[in-house]
């Protein structure tokens, strides 16, 4: 558990939804997801003065020392604003694989640069079948006296593009492990992929005898905890994209007139409002529940990673879909905010697992209860 | 009488408490202690004037003044020694009404019976009002008489439960036809045991008959025992029934706080039938299950809405949500079981609790409001979209449409 | 396809639907559900008397010699009034399976009789799985110079109560064929299986060397052929039964009033009937369709037989049970009709293999296509 | 010109249809017989002569009075050779809607060359009329002039597609704000090649902009190119829109029957993506195509139903279902492509289809009539439901809410 105290909490909370509200609205979303960076680097530095970058990251190294729960309450925040940025690749996923590190000065000087905002870390970790298990990674390391060389294809890789690092999850003799080099270095090609969804960075890369460092003490376990920690992390991004796209609606429902009626007086359109609202509160409680019981390490940690892994991806697909619906011509067009949520939702579908594979954990988790 | 105070600390109370039960009642035998068997009446009398039966209340009607959570200690002792008889300021739903609505009178006469074994039932719903409570038929016509005169009641009353047991149906009867629906209602408590009561239990589809239609011919109820005012029994109801819901949601959160470490049903059924191997099965059971767990997660954070609020909006998506729960689970049930589904009865003991289930999942999406009433109170008191348009509302309820 | 006249099968059609309204409504059914033997004798002599039960038999046999459309016709008015009877069982599959019998005297001898009413015959398909395919059979026949023995269980055996004859399928030798007894021989043992369905009766034979006859010519392929017939038949009969309860449940949201109006005038409900309708219309659709493609023998026949499986019982299904929601409280009640549909369409999903098998073999037709 | 004649047996027929066009049409180079490239005006106005372009029309409105039978043996002919310009009496809405309800006057004005390359397109819909046509704030005023004067419009119009190609547009505009909403519109046949017109495209979640926004400032239109009454405009649309559906449905139950033996592409993309022995997606693939066959046998037999009594409430059946179809069908192709949903663009086709279809879906869902509106339809019109409240039915326009 975090030793910060709830009103610090809330504090960040409200600044952090202060800054997105004037820095990172609808317009500036859409300014920066059509730049080839894909964030805005402005709003990056104004995220890294706010400590937010370091949000994860040990106060020993400069960071705020955060919790899960106080990730995933940001992370809602930065949901409803459709936040564009490699924060979960670098701040999350980088800073909590790179926390694992036992070279303690490789450590030091990484996570006080993500704190800093001086790194943007990419993350290599799956390949082209993007199934972000351990099974799934192929890339294999080699290590010799002059140090790890990397060679195979990694896919999906998040937030190349401005990208300081890389951050590779690949195996060496079996053994699955952490390195981390330069997206420049000899030996790596980063081929763009385009997305459908336009927020959303995604590179391939392929290394032939690419020099890499190694990161001594990441293993399987730390780079199994940092994935679910971004689940959680993408969790908490869903519940607040979910209740933000779905206040939209309930206002449109309300604002909205056609036979002299507002539209949100239809008992057909109410029903789905209502239906709507427990996938929203349910997104809510489950990303909060993962939150809390990683933070409290308890026994159904890993449950409820995996339940809200899925049901906050489904939630947040289901109501956006109908969002469109609900909202009718206005929502198929590209001006309206709409699909960008879906587009979003649509994405989360599939980062970090499929909603189907965790399902299917959530399920071995019970089993064994 | 013992100390009312609010600054009473909880230990103090909790020690008052157990020094009181060990004086009064038997954990062993599990009656009042001294005597050898439980005489319920005589016991209840005996909690109701300690004051630990309803805690909550005024020290003028047998309660402490206590606060819910000070309540709470109590409840709890008394449960941890299967004491029965608390709690009732939550749980006797026909004591409550006559205490929180009740003219002075009226609790002098009936509060201490109703406390003390005086079981209530509820006598809202008709044939021709269900979702529409406030169409009730059910006519109650004043004669003179002393002490008020009283009303003569005639009309049909459905889904009630404990009507064979009840000294008392809380009843909600039409005494004015020429104003609107809502505004010719009165609210009574009505003595059950007397000729022109006929109570008939209903056969339901899940083969149980908890419910009983209640024919009353010309039956009598003294005018006294009006709760509220004359034609003021809306506004009664609508009190009851939000007492009502308090304490499903309650039951509802407690309830769910119990299954969460132990392997779900729906997982110990598919390995007893060797499906759990099924990966298009395994799918549709994590997602019953999960519908189940998320609901309880949601139930949780009710709870924790309500202890820091006072209230929370959450609680009214429970009971929705519980259908697709129950439906759902009882669907995957079946497919888990294959073609043993269409078996039942002691010998094949899955079957018939599927089959059940199947069933009683109507109980909660049917009753109580259904889903789609429910969705329309979410809708409405949540979101605060536009109500329903009511044709009927400012109408003489003699013109109503019915049937 | 049938020589029958269009205008002779609509005039059966409808004999047929004044016969059940005369003396198969409600309260028939509910009398007949509750004796033991589950169906009215008098109403089945009545169906004889008009030919139905040899509506698929060789005219040369006495029978009308109605195909597949007219069978599923007249199923469509049994559906919508929940008929009680061994017609499928007796008039169906084993009419069926006894026309590819090759001895011509034993074959004219039982098509005879079942034409006339004379004989009941059960049907033992499956072993307890209930899996309704050659897998599924688990009586094994052996045959000497002194005839044939049936040993092994057969379960979910359709109307052993009251029938004359036995009609079973068992390997001999792994060769599937047909065997026929007496229920009352010796080596045969009847257990009444407890069914959900008050109208359905089951039982579980258990055969321990009893004495069959063997009936010749009948192979794998015949019995598929009637087992396909049989759930072509049950098919029409969901089309039938979804077809009433939904007009039942339409009719009720026409006349029942709360809050001064039809509650057929709140979106909701007026919303849920419109996509019943689709589920009522397509399970008439596509058990025509099966129906006209075993008729006209297809190529896709098998397609549009696996297919009207599933189709018609979820319809069944789906529809009978927003029927009950639909009608609220009063359909709770067991004097209400809607719980008989409920359960007869639960029953539908079972019977000759389930909605997710046929679904299985559906896609696996259309991949060879 | 031919033989009118009803009596006409359908092999004179054809072989009247394929003398002319041997006489007329080249079929190797998809021309005019006798020329090198096609002229489509001219061939047009050659083909309208010859009256097998709308051929069930009368015989003093380019048509021979066929029946619909006979209609679709000339279509065929033409189709076979590629003829364009056939069965304008079916597509051509703009020219249907002048010869069903245009004055004689305007027939014989614009008739001709909207047979002859005059393109319509549609004016109906606006930012706060979509559900609702009657709705629209599109004003049209009267000024006195030669020939009955003229109207000048201003108001904006969205959802139109060929706007840019189109002479003219099919205009719903108010003349008059002081009645009920459906009674002050007016239908006009509206001359879009004019200043005053400003068309936008609309960018579409789809990456496509197959529509416009048409913003008409003080633009003119002759009062003569009123189609029906002044006024009268709500029972023009409602013919036209009827047109509309008929032809749609024709449209659907035709493309329907061509995907019946070949391999679903939701088979094929599974087998290319390796997904085919996936159980969990077998079952969802099994069931999405399934829906598309069991609604292409319902239109099967709404064609059947037509056939036999000239209508078919089936036919109204169709465009929700699809709605389910290619909404369920899009969500399982994203299941088989897994991770790669998330991918697009060339480099990725499969994805690029997946995700085009995911949001083209909503065409059907929404446009042309929301599946809420469509469950409307069917539940009011098919079932006998009674139709929803309309407050605003009998108030003048100018107090209708909107936004």
């Amino acid at each position: 558990m975090s030793d910060i105290s709830i009103e610090e909490q809330t504090a960040m909370r409200d600044s952090f939804a202060r800054l997105l509200a004037e820095r990172g609205d609808e317009t500036a979303v859409r300014q920066a997801m059509v730049t080839p960076l894909g964030y805005d680097p402005q709003l990056w530095q104004d995220m890294a003065e706010m400590g937010l970058l370091g949000l994860i990251i040990d106060p020993e190294f400069g960071g705020i020392g955060g919790d899960a729960v106080l990730l995933e309450t940001l992370m809602e925040v930065a949901g409803a604003h459709l936040l564009c940025s490699p924060f979960i690749s670098t701040s999350v996923i980088a800073a909590r694989v790179i926390a694992a590190c036992s070279d303690e000065e490789q450590k030091a000087e990484m996570l006080t640069a993500i704190g800093d905002g001086r790194e943007i870390i990419a993350i290599a970790a799956t390949g082209e079948q993007g199934a972000w298990t351990p099974g799934g990674i192929s890339v294999t390391a080699t290590s010799d006296e002059n140090g790890c060389k990397l060679d195979g294809v990694s896919s999906f890789v998040m937030h190349a593009e401005g990208a300081s690092r890389v951050l590779v999850f690949a195996n060496n003799n079996g053994v699955t492990g952490a390195y981390i080099l330069d997206p420049a270095a000899s030996g790596i090609a980063i081929e763009k992929l385009k997305t459908n969804d336009p927020t959303l960075r995604l590179s391939k890369i392929t290394f032939s005898n690419a020099s890499a460092e190694h990161l001594p003490g990441v293993d399987e376990t730390a780079i199994g905890t940092a994935m679910d920690l971004a689940r959680v992390a993408l969790a908490g991004e869903h519940a607040g994209g979910v209740k933000r796209i779905f206040d939209i609606t309930v206002e449109y429902l309300r604002t909205r007139h056609q036979f002299g009626r507002q539209i949100g007086s239809y008992q057909s359109l109410k029903h789905i409002a209502a239906d709507m609202l427990i996938e929203v509160e349910t997104a809510a409680s489950a990303a909060a529940a993962a939150a809390q019981a990683i933070a409290a390490d308890t026994e159904d940690a890993q449950t409820l990673i995996n339940l809200a892994a899925f049901a906050c991806a489904d939630a947040y697909r289901d109501v956006t879909a109908q969002a469109i619906q609900l909202h009718g011509g206005i929502a198929y067009t590209w001006e309206h905010p709409a699909h960008l949520y879906w587009r979003r939702a649509r994405t989360g579908l599939w980062l970090f697992g499929s909603s189907d594979y965790h399902r299917e954990q959530y399920l071995t988790q019970l089993e064994a209860a | 009488m013992a100390t009312r105070s609010m600054e009473m600390s909880d230990q103090d109370l909790a020690a008052e408490v157990k020094t009181w039960l060990a004086a009064n009642w038997d954990s062993e035998k599990r009656c009042e202690r001294g005597v050898d068997r439980l005489n319920i009446k005589s016991w209840l009398g005996k909690l109701v004037d300690s004051g630990y039966s309803v805690p909550t209340w005024s020290p003028d009607w047998f309660g402490r003044g206590f606060n819910s959570k000070q309540a709470r200690i109590i409840d709890n002792i008394l449960k941890a020694h299967q004491v029965p008889g608390r709690s009732q300021d939550r749980y006797n739903l026909g004591a409550v009404t006559v205490y929180r609505m009740g003219s002075y009178a009226l609790k002098t006469e009936l509060l201490r019976d109703m406390l003390t074994g005086d079981v209530s039932c509820l006598l809202y719903s008709e044939p021709n009002a269900g979702s529409d409570l406030a169409g009730v038929r059910t006519k109650a016509e004043w004669v003179a008489g002393p002490d008020g005169g009283e009303y003569v009641v005639t009309g049909q009353k459905v889904w009630t439960t404990n009507a064979k047991e009840a000294a008392y149906g809380m009843l909600l009867a039409r005494t004015d036809w020429d104003v609107p629906k809502h505004g010719g209602i009165s609210f009574f408590i009505f003595p059950m045991k007397q000729d022109g009561v006929e109570i008939r239990p209903i056969n339901q589809i899940t083969g149980e008959s908890e419910f009983n239609e209640i024919f009353i011919t010309e039956a009598r109820v003294p005018a006294r025992y009006i709760v509220g005012e004359l034609n003021g029994g809306w506004k009664v109801l609508q009190t009851a029934l939000a007492y009502e819901r308090l304490i499903m949601g309650e039951g509802a959160t407690e309830r769910q706080g119990k299954e969460k470490s132990a392997v779900p049903p729906l997982v110990e059924l598919a390995k007893r039938h060797g499906k759990l191997d099924d990966p298009v099965l395994r799918q549709k059971i994590a997602q019953a299950v999960a519908y189940r767990h998320l609901n309880a997660l949601n139930m949780k954070r009710a709870k924790q809405e309500i202890l820091a609020n006072g209230s929370s909006s959450l609680m009214s998506l429970g009971k929705l949500a519980m259908s697709r729960i129950q439906h759902g689970e009882a669907k995957v049930a079946g497919e888990i079981l294959g073609a043993n589904s269409l078996l039942d009865g002691d010998d094949f003991p899955d079957s018939a609790d599927m089959n059940f289930d199947s069933a009683k999942a109507y109980m909660n999406s049917i009753g109580g409001g259904s889903d789609q009433i429910q969705r329309n109170i979410i809708s409405e008191r949540i979101l605060g979209l536009p109500r329903e348009i009511e044709v009927d509302r400012n109408m003489p309820f003699r013109d109503v449409k019915s049937g």
